[in-house]
């Protein structure tokens, strides 16, 4: 269990994981917020929710579940050993996640055409539940979208590092830690989508 | 002492593992859907159930929880109590106002 | 050994400035944050002089209304986030963390500089709102929406920087929780770690668990002022409250962060000087846990007067009450500590014993604001200010200086002067209670917060804080002078001057850069603050 | 004591609680800090030169959570039974609207009549809906231990029956911006008769309490769109249509005047156009008027209502 090398996969795991901690309040606070908001105003956000493509949320969906598959096929394949595959399964969750970011800036430039966003001249005019919920949004999807691009970076780092055999079958806890942040971000766009495009 | 164990001490899952795991989350997803579909009502118990348990499956396999020692484990109980105890507090504002 | 060269002189491979601010040791990240902190520190209780002196007339000639908004909210960031919160933590649990669990140094020693770069930027930020944008922000501290969406001033930045500052800070705790869990020396198992680390590992969680609430509260509020997205602004459905909860989910907690390192500082410092063991170790262990689970359930007791529903009014003034308990818990303690030792009475105990009575009299304070018949009279007065004041700085300050005092000789491996710290203890507790005490009588009288004027009826009790505020200036001034010059003219300390049983006193003073292979503590060595002599 | 008037049955009902919780404090402040002192000289290192090695006692950790938890709920359980008084107003009150602004109050009484300090009946109890049209703000008077927040949308509730004849100070205790200490009214409270007698005395009657000088009338027929929507929108609270200076520069002849505003940091002078006038209230804090701070809120009007204003200011020559 003691490597000879002085390091501790564990601890950096642990610190990651703590660091996910912190992730995970960031955005239950903004779940929280919602909740509360959501109870003054539900049948606004019925509304407002009926507003949005839940066809794309659901593609969106997919998309990232297969790229968390894909992540953590990659380790499987790297405590195995097999650098290409690694190497396969990482590039296709980059390609995953540009995927999400193209269909999510549609999304967005759909409603900005339909002059939902926030302080447009239009959903000044809708009640107020509703300019709520609109503001929830983006907030919510443009954060999660900010930490797509994150994961997107640390990943492509990663990966980028495992060409180079910095990360190996034997020293692997960097993977580990960008599947994990990875991971989270998913976990939480499966929150999104029934509170915004299904049960809202 | 807690959790000094590490993943190495155990045997890796392999990829089969995962990609069932992944269709069941594809079936939840999918089930999810049909229930926003169905009403409202449905939905938001959707929402409460489902949604939860593809969280947990991702936590649990992708993330690997399954494999660690009790100190991980515990470390995300702690986090998700301690939201559920801002929510709850919370709502004891927002829900009697 | 002898032949070491302390981390103070550069042994890197870096010269002058640079071996510090590129250093990834945890000793000299510590002393960068002393020093950057007592500066901040420095620029706010100058401004707490002015407004003092503001108070001191009627008619004001010093400033005007719109600089006194600025300075009080500056003076209020700068000693929340520049000072307490990060105070005890970055810069005694920085330096003797490692070392008091017998660790070559922090987990991510990287990380740690990083924090401090965090800190140093968050820092920049929040003064740089003062001269750009519409001007220094005038919200207080708190930043209550809507009015911090409405103002024309830099809210923007100074959120920003405060949202940077709470970055550094969760880095900071990542970092203590791992190091604890992953690098105790042999031999030290959790209940035999000095009570620093316990109160250190209690303060890493809140920080964990509350920060990132003020982080996406503070990002919301920017987002607000950009694109207008509504959810604080009541004119769009948004609800101010809202903030109010949020801000204070984390703001409660806070407190607490900014006190427990304080109170594990008087628990290393009160068995040493009383020649024996700490009465109740594992009681305080608990306590400092219980006190980061509880202290983080009391938040609205911020809000009783906002218009909050009835429940919640109960149950927050109901588990503010029990939040005390811990605390009364740990008060007795100490003194309980004092029984039957050989008191070798030095200036560190003298300021340990300070910090009880006037933290005592904070949290009796804040127990009656508790009390909802009483904080509907007292809310958003002077007396809260006065409470605060007494366990901010009568309680983490006075922990502050008496951490400062114990340890100083062995993080410069020099001695002050300790018949100069006698002196400068008088007119600075003196002052203190003046200048607090008086504030509070204010509150009772009815005079609020935040005021730039005040009526005629509260004048002769400014007058008598503000003189109380010069005393206690005077006594600062000779505190710092005493140590600055014990910096540089100081005689020099010995290895364990107070005979000290923690594994910071087996080291020199000052410690070698690398402070490593030195430790491997035999689990027979005494090595915590519970046990002067091991027995089993 | 003089400095803790008490003039409202409230106040007996908060300060009853205070004086409960500040003898139990007093009582374990004094018995704490005795103590210390008494230890560190009994047990100083001269008198008592070997410490005894004591790690703790069980017993005793039990007592000091117990006895301070009972003692702690007890304030709990005074503080909230006392405060349920305080809070719930009787159903014979009289309920007045009080509107905050920054920085001013108006209180507006069931049968329509405005006033902005609050005239009151002794012993009678008054219900207070307090509600604020801009930023959040603390209505707060001492003397009955009251204090309430006035926040945006919503309506919060409490209420008070005054106990002495005389007048009270009504402070703001929530930061609201640059004149949030100047933020201050009165309570007059009078014998039921003379309150009558102004309440139902028509729009001419003399305000009760002391001969106060009436507000200038204003003449609410024939004001000009743009000065009812300016009065509205509390843009009156900061400037004058008379020439005086106050928080805001005067809106008197502004047309045409050459002015100097700063932008960002540099200072700029410009003409006065409708262009300004138009930026100045949409966007007031682009050009800021030297002298004055940039404490002008953004209270966005919409396109008629600064179309009108902006018509209105053009004719303050
Ligand atoms: C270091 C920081 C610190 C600490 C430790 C505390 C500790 C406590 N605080 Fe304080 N508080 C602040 C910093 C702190 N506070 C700040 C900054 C604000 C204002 C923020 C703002 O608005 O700007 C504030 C405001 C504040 C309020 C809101 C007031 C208002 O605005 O209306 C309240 C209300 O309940 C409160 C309560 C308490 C309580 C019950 C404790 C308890 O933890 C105290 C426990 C300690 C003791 C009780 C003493 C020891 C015990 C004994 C000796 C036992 C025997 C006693 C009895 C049996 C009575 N505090
Ligand atoms: C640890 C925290 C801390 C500390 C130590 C202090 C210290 C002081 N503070 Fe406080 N204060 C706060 C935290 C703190 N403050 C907070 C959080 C607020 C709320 C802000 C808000 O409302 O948003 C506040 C608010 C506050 C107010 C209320 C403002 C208002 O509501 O109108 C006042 C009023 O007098 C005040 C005064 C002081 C004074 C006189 C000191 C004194 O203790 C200062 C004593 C020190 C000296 C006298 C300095 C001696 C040295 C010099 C003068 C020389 C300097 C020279 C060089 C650098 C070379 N503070
Ligand atoms: C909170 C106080 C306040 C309120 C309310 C307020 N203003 Fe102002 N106003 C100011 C201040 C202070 C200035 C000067 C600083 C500046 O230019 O921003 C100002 C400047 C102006 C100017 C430019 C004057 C000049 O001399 O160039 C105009 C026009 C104006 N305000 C119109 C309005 C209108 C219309 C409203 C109502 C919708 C309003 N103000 C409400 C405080 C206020
Ligand atoms: Cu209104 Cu302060
Ligand atoms: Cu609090």
């Amino acid at each position: 269990m003691t490597e000879h090398v002085h390091r501790d996969d564990f601890g950096s795991r642990l610190g990651m994981w703590l660091f996910l901690v912190t992730e995970m309040v960031l955005f239950g606070g903004l779940f929280i917020a919602y909740s509360a908001m959501r109870h003054r105003y539900p049948m606004e956000f019925h509304q407002a929710g009926a507003e949005l493509n839940a066809t794309l949320g659901i593609i969106n969906t997919v998309v990232l579940l297969t790229s968390s598959l894909t992540v953590v096929l990659s380790i499987v394949a790297m405590q195995r050993g097999d650098k290409k595959r690694t190497i396969g399964f990482l590039s296709s969750t980059l390609v995953l996640g540009l995927v999400f970011l193209i269909i999510k800036a549609f999304e967005w430039s759909a409603k900005f055409h339909h002059g939902l966003y926030p302080n447009a001249p239009h959903l000044a005019t809708l009640p107020p539940g509703e300019q709520v919920f609109f503001g929830l949004y983006f907030s919510m999807t443009g954060l999660h979208g900010l930490h797509i691009v994150a994961g997107m970076g640390v990943l492509a780092w990663v990966l980028y590092m495992v060409i180079q055999n910095q990360v190996r079958a034997d020293r692997y806890v960097h993977l580990e830690n960008a599947g994990l942040y990875w991971h989270l971000v998913d976990v939480i766009w499966i929150f999104l989508l029934p509170l915004f495009y299904l049960a809202a | 002492m807690d959790a000094h164990t590490t993943s190495e001490a155990q045997a890796h899952p392999g990829y089969g593992t995962f990609i069932k795991v992944w269709v069941v989350l594809l079936l939840l997803t999918g089930t999810l859907v049909g229930l926003s579909h169905v009403g409202q009502t449905a939905a938001v118990w959707g929402l409460l159930t489902l949604t939860p348990l593809k969280a947990g499956l991702v936590f649990y396999f992708f993330m690997h929880l399954k494999y660690e020692g009790p100190l991980l484990k515990a470390v995300v109980l702690v986090t998700l109590g301690t939201l559920l105890i801002f929510f709850a507090l919370l709502f004891s504002d927002v829900a009697f106002r | 050994m002898t032949a070491q060269p302390s981390f103070l002189e550069n042994t890197g491979s870096r010269k002058g400035i640079l071996a510090w601010i590129l250093s990834t040791d945890h000793k000299r990240v510590g002393l960068l944050y002393l020093y950057s902190m007592v500066s901040f520190f420095f620029v706010g209780v100058t401004i707490g002089v002015i407004m003092r002196l503001v108070q001191l007339t009627t008619f004001q000639h010093l400033v005007t209304a719109q600089t006194y908004n600025a300075l009080f909210t500056l003076h209020g960031v700068i000693m929340i986030f520049l000072f307490v919160v990060p105070g005890l933590p970055a810069v005694f649990g920085n330096f003797f963390l490692p070392i008091l669990i017998g660790a070559k140094d922090v987990a991510f020693p990287r990380l740690n500089l990083a924090s401090w770069y965090f800190f140093m930027i968050g820092a920049t930020l929040a003064i740089l709102s003062l001269f750009t944008g519409g001007g220094a922000p005038d919200t207080g501290w708190t930043f209550y929406a809507p009015f911090s969406i409405k103002t024309g001033t830099n809210i923007s930045l100074a959120v920003f920087g405060a949202f940077i500052l709470g970055f550094s800070s969760m880095l900071t705790g990542i970092n203590f929780i791992t190091t604890i869990h992953r690098l105790r020396a042999p031999g030290m198992t959790w209940f035999r770690m000095p009570l620093m680390s316990w109160a250190l590992y209690s303060t890493s969680w809140i920080q964990l668990l509350a920060t990132p609430i003020l982080a996406i509260t503070l990002v919301l509020v920017i987002l607000e002022r950009f694109f207008g997205i509504g959810i604080f602004d009541p004119a769009k459905g948004g609800d101010p409250l809202l903030y109010q909860h949020l801000f204070w989910i984390y703001s409660h907690p806070a407190v607490y962060i900014m006190i427990l390192p304080a109170m594990g500082a008087i628990s290393e410092i009160l068995p040493t000087f009383c020649k024996r063991p700490i009465f109740g170790y594992k009681a305080i262990a608990y306590s400092s846990m219980s006190i980061a689970a509880v202290g983080s359930l009391v938040w609205a007791h911020h809000m009783f007067t906002s218009g909050m529903s009835n429940v919640a009014q109960m149950v927050f003034s109901l588990l503010t009450m029990i939040v005390a308990v811990p605390s009364a818990i740990k008060v007795f303690n100490w003194v309980s500590t004092l029984y039957k030792g050989a008191i070798d009475f030095q200036p560190p105990l003298f300021f340990a014993l300070s910090f009880i009575f006037l933290f005592c009299i904070g949290g009796l304070t804040g127990v009656m604001q508790g009390a909802l018949a009483i904080n509907i009279h007292i809310h958003d007065t002077y007396f809260i200010v006065g409470h605060f004041h007494y366990v901010m700085f009568g309680g983490t300050g006075f922990a502050f200086f008496a951490a400062l005092l114990y340890w100083f000789p062995k993080m410069f491996g020099k001695m002050y002067s300790k018949k100069a710290i006698y002196a400068s203890w008088f007119p600075m507790f003196i002052g203190f209670n003046m200048l607090y005490f008086g504030m509070m009588i204010l509150g009772m009288m009815g005079m609020p917060r935040r005021y730039y004027v005040h009526l005629p009826q509260f004048h002769w009790m400014h007058v008598f804080a503000t003189v109380g505020s010069w005393f206690l200036a005077l006594g600062l001034l000779g505190f710092f002078g005493t140590l600055l010059y014990a910096i540089f003219k100081g005689e020099k300390a010995e290895d364990n001057p107070w005979g000290g049983v923690t594994l910071e006193w087996t080291i020199p003073s000052p410690p070698p850069l690398r402070t490593s292979k030195r430790f491997q503590p035999s689990p027979r060595a005494p090595i915590t603050s519970r046990r002067r002599t091991r027995r089993d | 004591m003089e400095w803790m008037k008490q003039a409202s049955t409230s106040a007996e009902k908060s300060d009853a609680v205070f004086f409960f919780v500040f003898g139990l404090s007093l009582l374990f402040l004094v018995f704490i800090t005795a103590l210390m002192i008494y230890f560190v000289i009994r047990y100083s290192k001269k008198r008592h030169p070997k410490a005894a090695q004591i790690e703790g006692h069980t017993g005793l950790e039990i007592a000091w959570t117990t006895i301070p938890l009972v003692l702690f709920l007890a304030i709990f359980y005074y503080g909230w039974t006392n405060y349920e008084y305080m809070r719930l107003a009787p159903r014979d009150s009289m309920v007045i609207k009080v509107t905050a602004r920054q920085w001013s109050w108006s209180f507006e009484y069931p049968n329509g009549k405005q006033s902005k300090v609050l005239f009151a009946p002794l012993a009678k109890p008054m219900k207070l809906e307090v509600r604020s049209a801009d930023v959040v703000h603390g209505f707060f008077v001492p003397s009955f231990r009251l204090k309430i927040d006035a926040v945006p949308s919503r309506a919060n509730t409490t209420w008070f029956e005054a106990t002495k004849l005389g007048s009270y100070d009504i402070e703001c205790t929530v930061i609201c911006g640059v004149d949030h200490s100047l933020m201050l009214s009165k309570v007059i409270v009078v014998p039921e008769d003379e309150f009558k007698a102004w309440y139902f005395g028509g729009e001419n009657a003399p305000e009760p309490g002391k001969n106060l000088p009436a507000p200038a009338a204003v003449n609410p027929v024939n004001e000009p769109v743009g000065l009812v929507i300016m009065r509205a929108k509390g843009c009156l609270e900061c400037h004058s249509i008379d020439g005086k200076p106050m928080v805001g520069p005067t809106l008197k002849g502004l047309l045409g005047l050459k002015e100097e505003v700063l932008v960002g940091k540099q200072t700029r002078t410009i003409t006065v156009d409708e262009a300004y006038l138009r930026t100045s209230i949409q966007d007031p804090m682009r050009e800021v008027v030297k002298g004055y701070p940039p404490a002008m809120p953004l209270d966005p009007l919409t396109d008629q209502e600064l179309t009108d204003v902006v018509a209105y200011l053009k004719t303050l020559k």
